[in-house]
């Protein structure tokens, strides 16, 4: 088993904690792991991307050019990857941020609107959980329960109190997207 | 331990301060200033010397400085600070001393970009420093090898007073990995009879140089060198080995450009290609003999690194054109991704190799779309 | 001989070795000011001494001390490696005017301004001794030497530095005065700044530096004792001599 | 009357710089030119009876080579 | 010009004068201190720049300043003050300015001492400095040579646009030899189309520098070194032959260590052996193809370095392990006599050779007795 | 809009390049000073910058001059590369702190002490803006940082330098200076500063630098309004304004 | 009576850093937040009458985003 | 043809400028040559020394280990030269300055009092040509006369009224090495 996760947004939307709670939690469910940010010209703004690999066995290549698995939390994040997807992959797309439909066929695309989702939770901030929920629709291997886990070992001591709201943006993605994916299949 | 996630760059500030660092002297540079800001808590915290120096010219001679003192001391940076380390690196292999350095490599040459890299492998391994000396180099391809041969590091260092670098592309050091931190070690300082912490009333007084006026004295110490790198040839090469039993092509990596290749020769495998794939921890000493071996019952190998071919020359001279050996590479900060590798493994397998033209000649063919 | 005759026996924080130094050269008065005070302190015992690349390279033989030998003008960065492992230790650089003033300004700047409690002899020469007498930073305006055959012309070739008017503006500096080796008085005026500079590492109020205008009769082209009077004559009028800067703790020192 | 002093010059040390000739205030030092060092210095000598102990050629030779002894008569402070 | 007698160090200032050298900047080392004093006096009288840097650092980074507005700009140094010069070369290189150094060696690692040496060779050959770069690198071995070389240094430079060293070994610097002086050139500034000259009314700005923050830019820039490289090696090598046309063994030997192996091939020839000598002028790029031609006819091949075996890799790698080669050097600023060369041709000649064990494995048992 | 209405426009020594600094960040205002200024002198046309390794190393994106871009410290080298192949152009460094008074000490203070005859225009954040925001020499005491967690320990960690007070010690300085970027009557007063800097380099009257006291919002953690005060509550008390070092012949030209 | 004048702010450069509106003496700035630049910045602009065209928010403005304007009644000297 | 010489001596007697002279009259005989002096750890005083070769073709090696031909201004030149010298080879002995004879039955060694000479010429700094003089006495492809051409050409301007007296030492040194040699052969 391989899976390969792209995460992109612009700067300041939690695209790298996002993709690191997912490696958390892949870490305590017993498997291996890379988490490798974009780092390079556009170090200061614009957008930012990661990576996270999630494996049996060792890990090889840590980058990806043909992801199965992606969220894009804003539009020119979505016009860069819809693309490059794997066939057959799922692309969980920030609806909120986008003002377009899918332009493939072959991969399933789901539309959450994280904005309108965290800020209905009451914090704009958990639009990246929202969507990261929204993703393990698609990603059987980690379940809602070990990012629960995981959210909870590792968020800093002072967001500790936000905890609830983290689990019920994972929670309000996940249903959204596993609607969607019941239709597409 | 427990695996922890950590980023290549932390963890190797962590797996020194564990493995008894007592001093760390570096200067800021993108990718490797993790390791500097971590090591300005952490050593303070722990009541070691922490200073960020004026330069890395400045850092490299507080290194050579604490090192002739016998206590484990280190200094990290990237590509375009190491090479104003050359003269320091220099006379630290002259006198003898163990110091380790690691280098985070970005694109080059001049100022480049702060991109993954591997384009410092020959000034690592084949000298960039002036004179006959030669430098242990270990070539982390993941966090936890990156922990393991930091703390590898410090003891090779001391075992043969030598300069022992570690040498990995922007990648490893910003990646994260899970992975498991070795106890703390005690400081504890050796009684060794070279170095030079003062008389203390317990001894005669010692020199440290690296000063041999006589021509004849100085090509004494230049043959000790070269004796002890022989010993070092005969115990510390390292390597990892996949997939080799009943491979037909070998590709050969180091670092990421190893670990991208993994990903192709399983890709490869389940195509049911013969491939496999040697990953040289340490690139110096160099893995030559296995290679040699590889030569005599392989097809061809294929060197993969992201520069444009340094180990390559390394990996010829072992093969000794008994087979084909075919390059590539990216440069200047890109990381290749599997499929190219795959595609060059296909290639391999279904054209004829010819072991007459340059693999890097006709690699640059290959490339004259880019 | 009685022991109660002697007046005057050579340091014991000298070694047996002759130096290498040409007939005259004041680096060997340095030098055995530098024996005396370590001795006189008690403190050769724990003591570690950085040579440069100059024509002192070879001070690691004459000293009865722990010795590195430094890359040219580095010896402040390998002094600050070594006192902050061994903080209890007595560390020093000897450092010539090319060494210190040229290569290696940056190490002597940073280390004075960081306040590294170590002690810097300084050897102001006014030229390279080691490599033939070329021009050094410190070379008076007008000096011929090698590399500045007619005469330093200091629009083209630049104004020489005075190093210690520079480094007593870092707040890092504890102790920084010039002296001269030219006459008795005046070595026993270098003896006692010497003095002060290690006591000032040794209470650890911070940096001290001592420059020492020292000659050089074989590239002078002068006679050891004409060298004495060109320091007089030439160098005492362009490098004043005195306390650049002592901080008030220092000055508190009774010795 | 001054203290009745005297000084002895290491062939091992002494370049035959002269620098102690020219700071003796007594003016008794000369350079011995009827003998070679190993080294090849016409070394430093007293040449005649005048010295002090005072001890300032030892404050200005180069090469430690000076050993200053004195009559013991009164205390007289060594050179600092 | 009639011949004079020339110390090769004051001729190498003299041939970079007449070769339109418009600016120097240097700093004092032994062996090398004459270019600088010799243009120290020479440069201001004829209305040139001359700068003595602070160090070895600001000299070449004058050198890089220079370089770049077009004019004919060198510096010069020996191996410490050379390793000092890494990141400079680096950012030369990557900036594709013309530029010259040369590197007078001396004994090393570390300060080392001043006698002649070799060592610096891999330093100069496979890149000191961090990145993927080449230099143009030449080795006289004569006074004569010094002052061709140096005057061809400018010419391949500015046709390059690349760094281009001279290597010479203290015995070359310091020795004197009868030489010819080419006619003054003026200096005559270039019309290029890349120098930060200032725009002066004549075109748009220009800027000159090395980076390439996207790394696929980079990368290109890396390919059109490379590519840029290949030209090179295609047209510039250059080297001399002695006796080679029925050799059986072949020394192949550069500088200083070429010309004391040419003694020892006139004394074997005397003897009736069939030996002859390749001496690379050009040590990059490197004389493959004819060591590679050679390899397929004679017998052995004997290389030999005032250092432990720098080039030796390089002869190595044209070879292939098709005959065997043999090492002989001497390190620390020992120059070999012609005698020790000639036993080690005798000895060829004598006992069968083996390509196995690596050749300077073999010699550092045959050196075990200093 | 008629020309005769127009009082600011973007000067022409700029080109259309938006900068890459981060919003509010005073090196913007730096660079539009130093290019009003090469406008006003008319030497557009004849100006060749060199530009540092640090935030502003793209700062050859923004001129209209040909620019060159130097090693990380190295840019008075450089300078002193081109000036002395050029004489008759307009030669100036941009340098931060890090780059100037850390890294590249050895350079700035040769270069200052030949008099060669280029213009510094230096930036004091003290940070290392474009690394991340790590203590530079020009760090405060007590100021974080993310290589000084818990505040510029100065017993430890050194002193910050004055470069100004520091530089202006060397006798081939014709104009030293430190001026700041916080408020418009200080912005004006930064303007004549480098003015008088270029009018010393085109009169040949030596080596000329005006220190600016700048702004790092990104790093400091502050908005750019909040860092303007930060400069004159902090900086200014601790790196006072003031002419270090003009010499004679400089105080002579009116403009 | 005050001169009139009045700015224009480039969409291109300004960053919504504010300087120029806390630098007007006539406090007439602030940013427009009902308008984003390409850069993703609310940048800056007169939201009421008093500009005197003194330029001041041009000299503090980092990205040199503001063109000044003024009516032409009587000298004003630049800002210098 | 080539012959190597080495001259060596203490710092001040001019080892140096000698073997330059042999080495301007072998070039302008038509040779080819080289002159290379010992630099290295006794640069400050000590001995001094230079290597001279004069060949018709190309020179490979600038040193020798077994020179045919040797001047030794003083003892530790004698004492180090005469065992390396190859058989049969010229050695030329200041012997103001040396109290011992020859150990070596297999060489020729001249004795010559340079020193005195040179006193008697009236300049003690003429010693290295008395015994250069002395050295062509075994060295036929260097005539008195190309010697004395290339003196006059590279004397410096300063020196040249000690021409005449140059020459009296370089005949008065080749005469009491010819008569030596003459002895031996
Ligand atoms: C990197 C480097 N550059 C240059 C040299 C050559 N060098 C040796 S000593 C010296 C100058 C010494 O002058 P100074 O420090 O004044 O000492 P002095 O000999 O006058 O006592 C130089 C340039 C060197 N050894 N290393
Ligand atoms: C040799 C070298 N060392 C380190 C670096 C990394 N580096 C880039 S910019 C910088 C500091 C810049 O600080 P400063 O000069 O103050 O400029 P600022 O960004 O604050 O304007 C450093 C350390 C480098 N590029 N090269
Ligand atoms: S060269 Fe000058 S400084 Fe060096 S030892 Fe001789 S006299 Fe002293
Ligand atoms: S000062 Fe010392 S070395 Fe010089 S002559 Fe006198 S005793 Fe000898
Ligand atoms: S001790 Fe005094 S009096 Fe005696 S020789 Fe020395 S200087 Fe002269
Ligand atoms: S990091 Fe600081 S100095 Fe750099 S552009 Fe941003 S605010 Fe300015
Ligand atoms: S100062 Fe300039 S960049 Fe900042 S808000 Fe005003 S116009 Fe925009
Ligand atoms: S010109 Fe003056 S009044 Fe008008 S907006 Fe700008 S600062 Fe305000
Ligand atoms: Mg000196
Ligand atoms: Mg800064």
């Amino acid at each position: 088993m391989q899976k390969e996760i792209i995460i992109s947004g612009f700067g300041g939307q939690g695209v790298l904690f996002a993709g690191q709670v997912i490696a958390y939690a892949a870490m305590d469910s017993g498997k291996q792991v890379t988490w490798i940010p974009s780092y390079g010209p556009e170090m200061r703004g614009g957008t930012a991307n990661c990576t996270v690999v999630i494996a049996d066995q060792e890990i090889g290549s840590p980058l990806v050019k043909n992801p199965p698995l992606v969220i894009a939390l804003n539009l020119p994040s979505y016009d860069k990857y819809e693309p490059m997807m794997q066939v057959g992959g799922t692309l969980v797309v920030n609806q909120s941020m986008v003002d377009r439909g899918a332009k493939r066929a072959d991969i399933n695309t789901v539309f959450v609107s994280a904005n309108e989702i965290a800020e209905q939770i009451g914090d704009k901030k958990l639009t990246n959980m929202v969507a990261v929920g929204a993703l393990l629709a698609a990603l059987p291997e980690v379940t809602i329960e070990t990012l629960e886990e995981a959210l909870k070992a590792h968020l800093p001591a002072r967001h500790q109190h936000l905890l609830p709201k983290n689990y019920e943006a994972l929670r309000r993605g996940f249903e959204s997207a596993k609607e969607q994916l019941a239709v597409i299949v | 331990m427990p695996k922890e996630l950590w980023k290549g760059n932390e963890a190797i500030a962590e797996a020194a301060v564990r493995a008894g660092l007592e001093a760390y002297f570096g200067y800021p540079i993108t990718p490797q200033t993790e390791v500097l800001e971590y090591l300005s808590r952490r050593m303070p915290e722990l009541g070691r010397a922490f200073v960020q120096a004026e330069s890395e010219l400045g850092a490299i001679n507080m290194v050579y400085g604490a090192a002739c003192t016998g206590v484990r001391v280190m200094s990290s940076s990237s590509s375009p600070g190491v090479s104003l380390m050359m003269e320091g690196i220099s006379y630290i292999a002259g006198t003898e001393v163990p110091a380790v350095l690691v280098n985070v490599m970005r694109g080059g040459p001049g100022l480049g970009n702060i991109a993954p890299a591997q384009a410092d492998y020959n000034q690592a391994v084949h000298g960039g420093g002036h004179g006959d000396y030669q430098a242990i180099v270990l070539a982390p391809a993941s966090v936890q090898e990156a922990i393991d041969l930091t703390v590898l590091s410090f003891d090779l260092a001391e075992k043969y007073r030598s300069i022992c670098m570690v040498i990995l592309d922007g990648c490893v050091g910003q990646m994260m990995e899970p992975a498991e931190m070795p106890e703390m070690k005690p400081v504890h300082r050796e009684n060794w009879d070279w170095n030079t912490d003062a008389k203390m009333g317990k001894r005669e007084r010692r020199i440290l140089s690296s000063i041999y006026l006589d021509p004849v004295e100085e090509e004494k110490m230049n043959l000790r060198l070269l004796n002890r790198w022989r010993t070092i040839e005969a115990n510390e090469v390292r390597y990892k080995e996949y997939f080799l039993d009943d491979a037909e092509i070998v590709i050969i990596g180091f670092g990421t450009a190893g670990r991208v290749a993994l990903s192709a020769v399983r890709e490869a495998r389940a195509q049911g290609i013969k491939v496999g794939l040697l990953r040289p921890i340490t690139v110096s000493p160099f893995p030559h003999k296995v290679i040699d071996q590889l030569a005599g019952r392989v097809d061809a190998f294929l060197v993969t690194e992201m520069n444009s071919g340094q180990m390559l020359e390394d990996v010829r001279l072992a093969v000794k054109g008994r087979v084909p050996v075919e390059f590539y590479g990216r440069m200047g900060g890109v990381v290749p991704f599997p499929d190219e590798i795959l595609n060059e493994i296909h290639r391999m397998a279904k054209v004829k190799l010819s072991a007459d033209v340059h693999p890097r000649d006709a690699w640059l063919e290959r490339m004259a779309h880019v | 001989m009685l022991k109660e005759n002697l007046v005057y026996d050579r340091p014991e924080g000298f070694t047996d070795t002759p130096t290498h130094y040409c007939p005259g050269c004041t680096h060997g008065v340095a030098h055995r000011l530098v024996a005396e005070v370590l001795e006189e302190m008690g403190v050769i015992d724990k003591t570690i001494g950085v040579a440069p690349v100059g024509c002192s390279v070879f001070a690691y033989n004459y000293f009865d001390t722990d010795f590195v030998e430094a890359p040219h003008g580095r010896a402040p960065a390998m002094a600050t490696g070594i006192k902050r492992v061994m903080p209890d230790r007595i560390v020093f650089t000897y450092q010539g005017d090319g060494d210190l003033a040229s290569i290696g300004m940056g190490e002597i700047v940073h280390a004075a301004a960081r306040g590294e409690n170590i002690t810097v002899i300084f050897i102001n020469n006014a030229n390279f001794g080691m490599t033939g007498g070329q021009m050094a930073p410190t070379t008076l305006p007008g000096m011929k030497t090698s590399s500045s055959v007619n005469g330093r012309d200091v629009e083209i070739q630049g104004y020489p530095i005075k190093v210690s008017e520079m480094l007593s503006t870092l707040d890092g500096v504890g102790y920084c005065v010039r002296r001269s080796l030219h006459d008795p008085k005046n070595i026993r005026l270098a003896k006692k700044a010497i003095r002060m500079a290690f006591e000032t590492q040794a209470r650890g109020l911070g940096f001290s530096l001592v420059e020492l205008l020292s000659t050089c009769p074989t590239n002078w082209g002068m006679t050891p004792v004409n060298s004495l009077k060109f320091v007089e004559e030439h160098m005492m009028p362009f490098y004043p001599l005195g306390d650049y800067k002592i901080s008030d703790a220092i000055k508190q020192i009774k010795i | 009357m001054p203290a009745k002093g005297w000084i002895e010059v290491s062939d091992i040390y002494c370049k035959g710089c002269e620098l102690c000739i020219s700071a003796c205030p007594q003016e008794v030092i000369e350079l011995n030119m009827s003998h070679l060092t190993p080294k090849g210095y016409h070394p430093a000598h007293t040449f005649k009876d005048g010295c002090t102990g005072c001890a300032i050629c030892a404050l200005v030779c180069p090469d430690a080579a000076i050993t200053v002894y004195r009559e013991v008569t009164k205390a007289v402070p060594v050179p600092a």
